[in-house]
């Protein structure tokens, strides 16, 4: 048992894949030698060498270009897109290249890749380095989508996504590098698609989602002080998705809410909703209601972006009204 | 602000003569089975585009198709030169180098046909020609990403110690695009062994290359922005094709880094069977028609001393082989619907929910 | 009163506010001397000279950067990227640039510029060129999404995207590309966020758009012989998001279904629905079905595209399956 | 395959010496008044950026930011020798460009703090400062878009014939990215009136430019790709920065096309507020602290007989300058709250319903 940041759980998690097998390499920008401008990648290049920890041009198409064409031909590698909002000049790789590939090809070619990014607001970064984009590659079929709220997560999930033998996005929450938690010694490898239960709950169901999800468990306690039991959801992975735990809950508790950073259109929350009132309708007693950011760009002056980011006091109040009226 | 189309109407840029030097390699030294191999080729590549060509009009291929017809050469010439584990990715322009590389043609033009015997079991179709068994790594229909993969996979090769090379074919429209720039510089920082292949056939789909491309040569003259000697060679002469493969393929197998060669060509038909064909400007086509890499290359071999007889055998044969293919191919059965929902993931399947 | 195809429509529309404003140019491959790949362009060359409509090298960033540029300088052009597959590689343009600007800005720069592109499959163009990716605009704010389904709202809505002071991303359906109606004579000038209702109904609204829309609407006429009366909605755009027809619908038939082409999750349908079952929960009798094409790539043989993409029998199926249970 | 970090360990490539040379413009046609100009223009650039970084350290300035400590002559080089109504399009790192082109520096200093009498309100932030008033069309924080916007600038500036011209800042790390190609491509194509400068810091992030980068001259040695003159300018000589962006503006005005200028600086402070710097070799700030433009170019007014005392008001104008914008943003009040909800679109809103 050490105790862990988030930040090096990162590092900590591709070490242990790196360490079991030879296949395992890194490229990206400012990777190597300097262990990763957010410090996620620290001691890799001392500890596997030039050949396996790779510093990258600015070129995010040729870094993921490169780790999709190793992936088909015998490695199993993990690129770093810096920060999320960069998918958008390597969305061609991402979206179309890597995502339908194996479909197109009939299964002849497999991509056993993890693209790592961080991801996500709060740090004041402004509109152009705060996005949080998971939903951008839900909506694209062949992809794989993973995003941590612990350390030990970090580690469990990072193992299984580089074991994984599909293209999987893993997002890195910017807002919970600096967390820390207790990190068991020894190999971990955790499941894709599998949501956790943070907190039980009787009276209604959060879902949220990486750096929401602590917000929602703080929420969950006020709430609770309140008169109101909430059980609060990771659901760790919106690819592949957890339908049955998130049903199964809101069978119990009949409310469902959802904590999203997205902006509110196409946030991963409006499919839960849609999904609710689909498949667990008859289960419904009230609204979905989604609590997210606004559909606006996140502005950068630290009181506005606390302003529209979901905080622990809005998702207390807003799911307190809804279970009221 | 120049503007092309105020400099001459649209299909009326100066015309780009072929080389016109069909005895350039009659003493080249490549051995005569090699090049009987390739003469070979060359009708494949040819034969089964014209065929590819009929069975759209007779509405069999569904879809767009993009056809190499006049630049057989180029495939014909590197896949020969490649060894049998080396890397091929390809564009949407892909038949050649597919099939160069040996995958049967049945395969591919059920593929077209949408047909379970297909090479992607018609999930792929024209613009996405793969064969992993045949070093076939792809054929990618969005310009440039290929560029940036085939890094990839002569990233690995290098990694693994396995002297393959990544042999990446793209057209002289693709020097435009973003992906080629950051290809070409990462290929050249790292070393990578993969040899880059513009297929400069002047066009891009409806517009002159020279209207839209600052230089004018669209590869060579940009090898030097990556520390690259610029190479080009005739893109009609498969021995021209052939030599330039076996100097770039050790270069980049001995670890000296990546090449880039740019093949002069000409596409005799249209880009895709939608192509209205007005931007040719006239005498252009005819010209590059009389310079056809299979006239080129049967009458060296025809100097050299090759009975016609014995080459009109060989187009024979290939004329057999790509009936038999048709024929297979056209009595393929529609896919099994249940396809459509396999392979999205490497367990076979397409749930996205647990 | 003209017949015209939806294609026409395309370059009738642009040549009406080109004829009218000087500011409007047009760039894009192959959109001045061959009248654009799909032939919506044609004559705009010929008609208003190579100064306005101009052929662009491939480079789907610069020709966005060039749209984005003259924007913000005065003029409004309007830029195409041939298939709406290619925003993929200039999507940073699109959604970290052009979409946040005028935010970032706080109002300084204006962006009055239309992207056209061809969306959208049923042409056989494999996994590739055939996706519909409205969702992928919807899904970020600061831009206005439209998708017209007949040739005289390609006209108008042209027009009024044209006349728009805010960066419109317009897909045009390739599958209707061919499609013919009567156009009105003389200049039309539509509105964005305005849904057309049109089939009126009793028991279901199915909402629409693209080239589902006549599906929709062809199904709807198979339901009411078998005793259903749906009404059709033809959402035209996503954003602005005409919410108000869709819920007076919902409130007026109690059932709602959505008619995607988009592959399934966090297509436009699952905001549609998300919307529902929070601001029309109790307006609502039974499960929102989404009909859509699954989470997969286009495949490209005809027969197996044919089965993906949601049919007349499907949405006549899905929707009269659940009406009865 | 080599591997830049194999053939030595990071932070020990070689060290790249500044020019040296203080006195090569000495006699160089500026006018004195313009070198006055531009010596203040330099000052408050530097004390612009000292301040900025003295208020993170007070935690006042939130986010992240990127100082041009070093770097001055070049924004004030160009700035100085723009025209009003040309455009200036920088990046992440654009206070200097923002600044030197007449936006008042509290205005950038209370968006860097994040208040309401921020330039954007508190909107943007450090790294998109954006004054179209002043001709500032953005500053742009994701590499490489900002050269394509900057190309529709000159496009528009063109076809209304307003003799304007956009200069478009970038640095040595972005020409690996592919809208740089795209734009320059494009740019030369269309003949665009647009002056491309870049700023050649010797790095990107935390990786020397050298390592990563395929050919010595990351800007001058792409110019040929593109059809383009290489010009190479000393980045810390302000009246080098001045000649050569007259002689580039004019040649862009003059509607005979793009310009790509490498300017060779150094940055004396980290990328940004958390660097760590492990990857400067030895010596190398040193050397570029010695050839500081402030020094190199005081020590050229000196040369030039301007009074030590009228150069040291000079600098004492702009402290105070500094000073009351730095009471005048701190005093600024926090952002409206509504203002987090406006100008998504022209209609002042951000409602996406109807
Ligand atoms: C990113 C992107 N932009 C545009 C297209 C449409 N397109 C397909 S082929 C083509 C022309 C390509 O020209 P070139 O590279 O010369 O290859 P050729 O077709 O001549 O072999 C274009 C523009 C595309 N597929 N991808
Ligand atoms: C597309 C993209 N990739 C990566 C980054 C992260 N990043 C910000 S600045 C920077 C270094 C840029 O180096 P250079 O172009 O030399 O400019 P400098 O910061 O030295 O002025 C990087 C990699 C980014 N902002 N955008
Ligand atoms: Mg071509
Ligand atoms: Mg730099």
């Amino acid at each position: 048992m050490a105790v862990m940041t988030y930040r090096d759980a990162v590092a900590h998690g591709i070490a242990q894949e790196m360490e079991r097998d030879e296949r395992v390499v890194l490229v990206g920008e400012d990777v190597a030698g300097a262990g990763g401008v957010f410090k996620t990648t620290v001691g890799l290049l001392e500890r596997f060498g030039p050949k396996r920890v790779i510093d990258t041009p600015i070129a995010e198409q040729a870094i993921l270009g490169a780790v999709m064409g190793a992936a088909m031909t015998g490695l199993r590698p993990v690129g770093e897109i810096m920060f999320s909002d960069f998918f958008a000049v390597c969305w061609d790789l991402v979206a179309n290249q890597m995502a339908k590939t194996r479909y197109m090809t009939n299964g002849q070619v497999s991509l056993p890749l993890v693209v790592k990014s961080g991801n996500g607001g709060t740090l004041r970064f402004g509109a152009q380095h705060s996005q949080s984009v998971e939903n951008w590659a839900m909506a694209v079929p062949g992809l794989k989508v993973v995003t941590p709220s612990t350390p030990v997560d970090v580690v469990g999930l990072m193992a299984a996504a580089i074991r994984c033998d599909d293209p999987v996005l893993f997002f890195e929450h910017k807002g919970l590098y600096a967390t820390k938690d207790e990190v068991p010694d020894g190999p971990i490898v955790d499941e894709l698609g599998k949501a956790r239960i943070r907190r039980p709950g009787t009276d209604a169901t959060i879902v949220a989602l990486g750096l929401m999800v602590p917000r929602a468990l703080k929420a969950a306690e006020r709430l609770a002080s309140r008169g109101i039991d909430c059980e609060v959801l990771d659901l760790r992975s919106l690819v592949p998705l957890d339908v049955t735990t998130v049903l199964e809950s809101l069978s119990r508790t009949s409310r469902l809410f959802t904590v999203e950073e997205n902006p509110r259109l196409l946030g991963w929350g409006a499919e839960i909703a849609a999904i609710a009132v689909d498949e667990g309708f008859w289960h419904l007693d009230g609204p979905v209601i989604r609590i997210t950011t606004p559909h606006v760009p996140l502005p950068s002056a630290d009181s506005l972006e606390d302003l529209v980011i979901p905080s622990i006091e809005r998702i207390a109040e807003d799911v307190e009204r809804a279970m009221q009226s | 602000m120049t503007l092309p189309l105020e400099t001459h109407p649209y299909g009326e840029h100066d015309v780009v003569m072929p080389p016109n030097n069909p005895t350039a390699h009659d003493q080249s030294d490549v051995p005569l089975d090699v090049r009987l191999r390739m003469y070979r080729v060359l009708h494949e590549l040819r034969q089964f585009e014209k065929r590819a060509y009929d069975l759209f009009m007779q509405q069999l291929v569904k879809g767009t198709s993009h056809l190499s017809l006049g630049m057989e050469a180029i495939a014909a010439g590197f896949a020969t030169a490649m060894r049998s584990d080396d890397y091929t990715f390809a564009t949407y322009r892909g038949h050649a180098h597919t099939l160069a590389r040996g995958v049967p043609m049945e395969a591919v033009l059920a593929e077209l046909l949408g047909r379970s015997n297909g090479l992607l079991g018609g999930k792929g179709g024209s613009m996405h020609l793969t064969s992993v068994e045949h070093g076939v790594m792809g054929s990618y229909a969005i310009i440039g990403a290929h560029l940036t993969i085939a890094n990839g996979a002569a990233w690995s090769a290098q990694y693994r110690g396995s002297g393959q090379v990544a042999v990446c074919f793209f057209g002289d429209g693709t020097t435009n695009i973003g992906a080629f720039h950051e290809a070409l510089n990462y290929a050249a920082v790292f070393a990578l062994p993969v040899v880059f292949v513009c297929e400069n056939n002047l066009y891009m789909e409806y517009t002159a290359i020279s209207d839209i491309t600052a230089v004018r040569r669209p590869a060579a003259d940009r090898a030097a922005a990556y520390g690259l000697d610029p190479v080009e060679v005739d893109g009609n002469d498969a021995d021209a094709c052939y030599l330039a493969a076996e100097e770039a393929l050790a270069r980049a197998r001995s670890g000296a880094g990546p090449v880039l060669i740019e093949a002069l060509t000409y596409r005799h038909g249209g880009h895709s069977r939608a192509d209205p064909g007005k931007y040719k400007p006239p005498g252009e086509l005819e010209a590059w028609l009389a310079y056809d890499p299979l006239k080129v290359y049967r009458g060296r071999l025809e100097r050299l001393g090759v009975e016609a007889a014995q080459l009109d055998r060989i187009e024979s044969e290939v004329a057999q082989a790509v009936d038999a293919a048709t024929d297979a191919a056209k009595n393929g059965a529609l896919p099994d619907p249940a396809s459509a929902f396999t392979e999205v993931w490497a367990d076979g399947g397409s749930s996205w929910r647990s």
